[in-house]
């Protein structure tokens, strides 16, 4: 005969302002089984939880069910609280009140009977769970870090520096991401690549990381402690042991008029390329799509002029499968191509620019040496205007969001430029100046004072070319919305952050959840900003919403950190929610017929087989057998089985189908 | 008196929250007849947000709305695409019926309503008497003196007007159009 | 008389459409409620047999929802519940149990306010429909064996 | 092929010669476009500045008739009263009360399904893939198509994806040996209806248009919109006030330009009825 | 005939088997299951028109098995049936000698199930037109008025579960209509307990059925519970492609296609 414990929360307010939670205690307590049930203020409180430790003991509770928030939000608590209590931590169930309940319907009669309704019904669950002992599984203490840039190198270097292995994987020739192609960053102005390159040599050199330069994730399988992961090295066409870096082959190249991506197309590069000087590593690829060879079939002069022999166009995509215990996504961002903003003309008109592709122009490594000259005629800008949300804000674009770092790096583009121009007049349309950081309202103030720059509070309509000059129709809104019209020799749209293009297929490979806009959701928009709703599985940099570097750097760190905490232990322990075939006495042994119809439709080839032997070790039966490493507890098998031969552990048949009859019968 | 909120007959009107307008301007910058506004497109739709009764005033009283051409370029790149010449056409109507109309619009009105007035009579345009009737009501006797007799030099104007058959059941849609609201 | 109030059970998957539901909460989107959830790993784990007797139970109404596809938690659960489906639906058709009384839907965790459509689109269908008297008289049998 | 064509006030007088061009390439492409019977003016600017249910009922009334004689399309040359016909189907089609009300106030039944064209989807549909064979004397010189605002705006009822940079005359300009320019004015507004009331305003406005087709080097602006052509031909003194110099590149219709591609006669063209003398540069034939 | 009966005499002489399951006369004009283990009473064996009964229900039965290793006469139901048992891991190769008879009798014999794949490819299942029209018929009635139909069609059924006793593919050692934790299906034969068992049924040889009626067959009141199977068996086909046991391709409900269609999911 059990006896459950019902213990009714009321959230502060946020469930007793809408729910009667006197009456669903008292209700409770009438039901068949409870042997005790109250309401308070807090329950996952101190008091709270002490409050259903005593119950437990003093009441000899054999379940218990509380209902407050979402379990997705407290279930560990609690059920920790009754484990203190002496009693299984699966034998405690939680009704959501407050996410499902008191937050979506107004203070009524019916939402208090709705309260009771699950209540009723979780108590009904719980009479019928049954002890449970979590698995125990072995740490792999290797990370998998995915994206080299500054995300991705902060993380691997936090988590090896903690002793643990890192294997990093860039998509790319080079590590370095988006950071390396930047110019100075704000609000120090001290040069991107000064600060970023020291790390990647770092990365490079650190013992405990492995680096997988040109390469993408393939597959992830398994889970929390124990991944298994296929990447895909796409071939670089050399051997990298043999190349020895000189560059030769760069410099003899025939093939030299192919848009960098690095530069954003302002430069050139040749067909076996490093994407920059500072590359890491500082060793060729050649891009296929474009080599003469591999198009044409001849050519082949890199090979000739190679000092070492290390071409090698024979090359072919490797996969390489490694066993990891965590991963961290540092995928990134990409800005989105203003070619969807026809009226300011880009892709049309050769002065108008993104601002990333700005950032080439003042870097001194870029193409002009750090001097700002337009891409059309190579003449410095007299006049140069920035225009700021070009695509943020904009849910005519389908951009709603704020990309966050653009108010910020406009205004060091626009320092830039006077500091390299000091005669050109600048002039900044935005909306709102968005400059929430530490010395970044400062920065600002200083362009605007310090620097002149005339920041104009408005949006540009329309970028035309008229004799040489780009007219930009803008508006001062400050000043009952004067039309203002510009004859710039420059423009620079601040396009919006977006995903990348990869993101959703990787997010799938993965089975983390992704937002509207295919960005990485978190787990917890407060609690849980690195976690992903995948155990194991963490966030860092703008891979999970626009940021900037020092922001990135935080949630990089952090993000190891979750990692170096997950190493920490030997072996974790997972809930036993698991598939289990049952066990019936001899001679039936088990009900199952072993069709093995639920193998095939096991996600996790989870299910194998065992032979049921007599003693004198003859085959008298062959039934499916659940492999609890591998089984992840979908259930799948479980709908499947028509002998229901096969149950799942906390969501058994009996449980569920209580719960139905629970639920439905309230009269 | 009325108390209702400018910016909720709008909305019922022409089914355009102004709330969602944040004022980025983008309607101004291109408005081809901005310069010349009293009021701009964007302010406009600032004052509706205010909510204040002398702002609405204003609004029906200025010469703007009167200006607006209807081009449609402010609506195509409205960041939060809102339809602002639906409200411009709103407000004139409002303006209009009201008796409000700026008298720097005078000429345009008269223009309109001289319009309308032809197509009243005839169902069809005659630009002929539509030039006449303009001059009557604006007294710009002399405006493009040259222009009529080079027209019809041209075969551009007729003398006598089309007229459709169906006048009566034509009559019917006029009918009551410019009383009920001057009341 | 009163209004008929249809009583409609929910099998979600915890992974989107429970963490969605989670989210129509923490929004503070309103909805009907008629529609009560029970929580399931995923939409993989959900028995035909549970939604039959949920009808046998009382039920005026189903809502079976989870992740969309691709978007699994396990990769295929929801593949397979989806085949499952499509014969259950083809099957209680053929029956004449009217296939407009379950609703099932694919809300992420992501979409709360499309949980909140769903349950009141289908408490507004349900009202339409009116209660399944066709199945209670079937299931009501027993009780009226038992009375007599 | 028979398609109805509501001709619009415009088309009768100011812009006749727009109408004279449209039949004749249509009588060479052996499309016969048969006017609605008993047709009424769209109501223009006018209506839809002072009265909402007039700027509904004026164009309803020519749909509602097209019905009747059993059109399913429907060519509109006239820009403006296109986009008035247009904008009142897309809002009759969104708003079935109003529909109602408006079909009882006419008394005519309005099922509101007829398919309208503008100038330049008819040509597009119709015209263009017949050039091939009618184009008799190509005219090798630079254009600048100019649409205006009523062609392409408002996109989400145009459904016209390129509506800043449109290209559709542009093409088949191309298609008659011409070389359409590119240039930044082409959706500028020429400041349509206050052609009479706000000269000055037209002189700027269009102004701006005429000089910048010349600068990046037109022989000719191409048009597809009488209050275009009226406010770039027949306002031409008001243009050069503003830009105060004289101003001589001609202001084509479209259909003139196929007309004359085809080697009809200016004449047959209405090529005579314009203010701006057209000298194209190129020997138009005389008669044929 | 002939050649059957000396197929078999010589398989049980040469010990390649210990039982042959075929058909033999019945009471009347009946014929029934006969199960030989004697080569002189092969003679027994006969086959005809009225053999209809699917043989292949007694592989997994248990009393069958204990008689050793059988040879078993299958026509093309139950070759149907063995290829399904096959793919769900209840025959092996060299669990049974198949004797195949084809529509024109003659007697064929299959060494490996691939070969009675093959076989069958030419002998696809074919739903009868007049099955078709009924279905059609019953889903043209009204909601409510099809509901009825079907409760009194099911009024009859008193749960002697000779459908399943009689379908090859029943052959689960516990039946969940038998299961009382939970209680799936309400006992008593009423209309509940007789509409939730018959849809658990069709449910549970959804894209396994190979339309054999072995199941209307058996039915002592006749009720036309195959309609359900054949209806599932098109739905199968409609939805998922083609039919019919096979070894490579999965079974229909145990696999998926990350690009299956349907229409009515939000």
């Amino acid at each position: 005969m059990s006896k459950i414990g019902v213990f009714i929360c009321h959230c502060g307010e946020n469930i007793s302002s809408t729910v009667d939670v006197v009456r669903v205690a008292e209700a409770a307590g009438e039901l068949e089984g409870v042997a005790f049930s109250t309401d308070y203020k807090y329950m996952c409180s101190d008091p709270g939880q002490t409050m259903i430790k005593q119950a437990i003991k003093e009441k000899g509770l054999t379940g218990v069910v509380v209902g407050s928030c979402s379990p997705r939000m407290h279930e560990p608590t609690f059920r920790k609280a009754c484990k203190e209590a002496g009693l299984n931590p699966f034998m405690c169930e939680m009704a959501n009140l407050r996410e499902h309940c008191s937050w979506v319907h107004d203070k009524s009669e019916a939402t208090t009977q709705k309260a009771i309704d699950l209540v009723r019904t979780l108590v009904e669950k719980v009479k019928l769970n049954k002890p449970l002992f979590s698995i125990k599984v072995p740490v792999t203490k290797t990370a998998l870090v995915i994206g080299g840039g500054i995300a991705g190198i902060q993380a691997s270097l936090d988590i090896a520096s903690a002793g643990h292995q890192v294997i990093l994987v860039e998509k790319d020739p080079s590590i370095g991401g988006h950071m390396s192609q930047l110019s100075e960053t704000f609000p120090t102005l001290d040069c991107s690549q000064c600060i970023l390159t020291p790390r990647m040599v770092e990365v490079a050199q650190h013992p405990n990381i492995k680096l997988l330069t040109y390469a993408e994730l393939e597959k992830l399988e398994g889970s929390i402690g124990s991944f298994k992961a296929t990447i895909r090295k796409k071939a670089k066409s050399i051997d990298e042991n043999l190349c020895n870096g000189c560059g030769t082959c760069t410099t003899k190249c025939p093939t030299k008029k192919i848009p960098s991506e690095f530069n954003t197309g302002l430069g050139m590069r040749t067909a076996i390329y490093v994407p920059f000087p500072q590359a890491v590593p500082n060793k060729p690829v050649i891009d296929k799509e474009n080599c003469s060879y591999y198009q044409k079939g001849k050519c082949k002069v890199c090979e000739k002029v190679c000092p070492t022999g290390a071409i090698r166009f024979d090359q072919e995509d490797e996969l390489v499968e490694i066993e990891v215990g965590a991963v961290v996504i540092a995928t990134g961002f990409d800005i989105m191509q203003p070619s969807g903003f026809p009226e300011y003309g880009y892709g049309k008109y050769k002065d108008v620019i993104t601002g990333l592709q700005f950032e080439r122009l003042a870097s001194a490594s870029g193409p002009t040496l750090g001097e700002i000259r337009r891409p059309s005629d190579g003449k410095i800008p007299e006049k140069i205007v920035f225009v700021a949300c070009a695509g943020s804000r904009d849910p005519a674009k389908g951009i709603p969001y704020c990309s966050k770092i653009c108010c910020m790096y406009t205004a060091k583009h626009a320092m830039l430029y006077q500091h390299k121009v000091h005669h050109g007049k600048s002039y900044i349309f935005y909306m709102d100046i968005r400059a929430a950081g530490k010395n970044y309202e400062e920065f600002v103030r200083r362009a605007i004072v310090e620097d002149e720059v005339n920041y104009i509070r408005g949006r540009v309509s329309k970028i035309y070319e008229e004799n040489g000059k780009l007219i930009v129709k803008g508006v001062d809104t400050l000043l009952s919305a004067k039309p203002v019209e510009i004859e710039a020799d420059m423009v620079v749209l601040a396009s919006a952050a977006v995903a990348n293009p990869g993101a959703e297929e990787l997010a799938q490979k993965m089975h983390v959840s992704y937002d509207s806009y295919s960005f990485f959701s978190e787990a917890h928009p407060k609690l849980k900003p690195v976690e992903t709703n995948t155990a194991g599985i963490f966030l860092a940099g703008a891979c999970q919403a626009p940021k900037d570097i020092p922001e990135t750097v935080a949630q990089a760190s952090g993000a190891a950190s979750k990692v170096i905490i997950l190493f920490s232990k030997d072996e974790l322990s997972r809930d036993p929610l698991i598939a289990v075939v049952n066990r019936s006495p001899a001679p039936v042994f088990s009900t199952c017929v072993g069709c093995f119809l639920c193998a095939s439709a096991c996600p996790y080839q989870a299910i194998g087989e065992e032979l049921i032997t007599n003693r004198q070790g003859k085959v008298i039966k062959k039934v499916a057998k659940v492999n609890p490493g591998l089984c992840q507890g979908c259930g799948t098998c479980v709908a499947f089985c028509r002998s229901k031969s096969i149950d799942i552990q906390g969501y058994s048949n009996e449980q569920m189908c209580a719960e139905v009859v629970a639920l439905l019968n309230n009269d | 008196m009325d108390t209702e909120d400018l910016s909720v007959k709008v909305r019922r009107e022409t089914g355009v929250n102004v709330r969602e307008c944040y004022q980025c301007g983008k309607c101004t910058a291109g408005c081809p007849v901005g310069e010349r506004m009293d009021l701009r497109p964007s302010v406009i739709m600032r004052m509706l947000q205010s909510g204040d009764y002398a702002s609405e005033e204003e609004i029906l009283r200025s010469n703007s709305i009167w200006l607006c051409l209807t081009c449609e370029t402010c609506y195509s790149r409205c960041p939060m695409e809102l339809d602002i010449p639906k409200v411009f056409d709103y407000l004139r109507e409002k303006s209009y019926a009201e008796g409000k109309v700026n008298h720097e619009a005078r000429d345009i009105v008269t223009f309109h309503k001289s319009f309308l007035n032809a197509v009243e009579r005839n169902g069809r345009l005659h630009e002929m008497s539509l030039i006449l009737d303009y001059k009557i009501h604006s007294g710009n006797f002399f405006q493009d003196v040259t222009l009529a007799p080079e027209m019809y030099s041209k075969g551009k104007l007729h003398l006598l007007p089309e007229r459709i058959k169906d006048r009566v059941g034509f009559a019917r849609l006029f009918k009551d159009q410019f009383k009920k609201r001057k009341s | 008389m009163t209004e008929f109030e249809p009583k409609i059970i929910a099998f979600v998957c915890n992974w989107c459409t429970y963490a969605g539901a989670d989210l129509t909460g923490t929004s503070r989107i309103k909805y009907a409620q008629n529609v009560k959830i029970i929580r399931f790993p995923c939409t993989g784990r959900i028995d035909f047999m549970l939604l039959l007797k949920s009808f046998g139970e009382g039920a005026d109404g189903i809502i079976v929802s989870g992740c969309h596809p691709n978007d699994c938690h396990y990769t295929s659960g929801n593949f397979h519940a989806r085949r499952r489906w499509i014969m259950f639906r083809g099957l209680l058709d053929l029956l004449g149990i009217d296939v407009r009384r379950i609703q099932y839907s694919w809300v992420s965790a992501a979409e709360g306010a499309k949980w909140a459509d769903i349950v009141n689109s289908t408490v507004n269908t349900i009202r339409e429909l009116g209660p399944y008297t066709e199945y209670e008289k079937v299931a009501g049998y027993l009780e009226k064996e038992a009375n007599q | 092929m028979k398609i109805g064509l509501y001709p619009g006030c415009s088309l009768t007088g100011s812009s006749r010669e727009y109408n004279e061009s449209l039949l004749a390439i249509a009588k060479e492409a052996g499309i016969e476009l048969c006017q609605i019977n008993d047709w009424n003016c769209c109501g223009a600017t006018a209506a839809h500045n002072l009265n909402k249910e007039l700027s509904l009922s004026l164009p309803a009334r020519n749909l509602a008739l097209a019905e009747l004689e059993g059109m399913n399309e429907l060519v509109v040359p006239c820009a403006a009263c296109f986009n008035r016909l247009v904008m009142t189907q897309h809002e009759l089609s969104e708003k079935n009360d109003l529909r109602k009300l408006i079909s009882d106030k006419l008394q005519l039944p309005l099922k509101n399904e007829i398919k309208i064209y503008n100038v330049l989807q008819f040509l597009e549909k119709h015209i263009v893939p017949r050039l091939g064979q009618l184009v008799k004397n190509p005219m090798a010189f630079d254009v600048a198509c100019y649409y205006g605002c009523l062609l392409v705006r408002p996109q989400n009822v145009m459904k016209s994806e390129r509506f800043e940079d449109p290209m559709t005359m542009d093409v088949i300009m191309q298609k008659l040996g011409a070389n359409a320019i590119d240039w930044p004015f082409k959706t500028e507004c020429c400041g349509a209806g206050f052609s009479v009331s706000k000269i000055e305003i037209v002189g700027e406005l269009s102004g701006k248009i005429v000089r910048n087709a010349v600068d990046h080097g037109a022989k000719a602006i191409v048009v597809a919109c009488p209050m275009c052509h009226s406010n770039l031909d027949m306002r031409r003194p008001a243009i050069d006030k503003y830009l105060n110099m004289k101003m001589d590149i001609p202001v084509i219709y479209i259909t003139q330009a196929i007309a004359l591609a085809m080697g009809l006669t200016p004449h047959q063209a209405g090529i005579q009825r314009h203010f701006v003398p057209v000298n194209l540069p190129v020997n138009l034939p005389v008669n044929r | 005939m002939i050649e059957l009966i000396n197929k078999a005499k010589a398989l049980l002489e040469s010990n390649a088997v210990q039982v042959v399951i075929g058909y033999g006369k019945g009471t009347s004009n009946r014929t029934r299951a006969i199960f030989v283990t004697q080569s002189d009473d092969c003679d027994k064996l006969i086959f005809d028109s009225r053999c209809v009964q699917n043989l292949a229900v007694y592989l997994t039965k248990s009393e069958i098995k204990k008689l050793g290793k059988p040879a078993i006469v299958a026509p093309i139901p139950v070759l149907r049936s063995i290829l399904e048992l096959a793919v769900e891991n209840q025959l092996t190769e060299n669990d049974i000698v198949v004797l195949g008879i084809t529509p024109e009798s003659e007697i064929v014999d299959f060494d490996t199930f691939a070969n009675i794949e093959a076989f069958l490819a030419t002998h696809k299942i074919v739903i009868e037109e007049k099955y078709h029209e009924i279905i059609r018929l019953i889903k043209a009635m009204p909601v409510a008025e099809r509901f009825a139909y079907w409760v009194k069609e099911l009024e009859p059924c008193f749960k002697c579960y000779a459908c399943r006793a009689a379908c090859p593919l029943c052959y689960c050692t516990r039946c969940t209509v038998d299961d009382n934790q939970p209680q799936w299906i309400s006992v008593p034969s009423h209309p509940l307990g007789n509409l939730e068992w018959h849809i658990m049924r069709a449910m549970h040889l959804a894209g396994r059925c190979t339309d054999c009626e072995a199941c209307f067959n058996a039915c002592p009141m006749g009720i036309p519970i195959h309609l359900l199977t054949k209806s599932m068996l098109q739905d199968v086909n409609d939805n998922f492609g083609s039919y019919g046991p096979s070894l490579e391709k999965q079974n229909t409900l145990s696999s998926y296609k990350p690009d299956d269609k349907e229409s009515f999911i939000r």
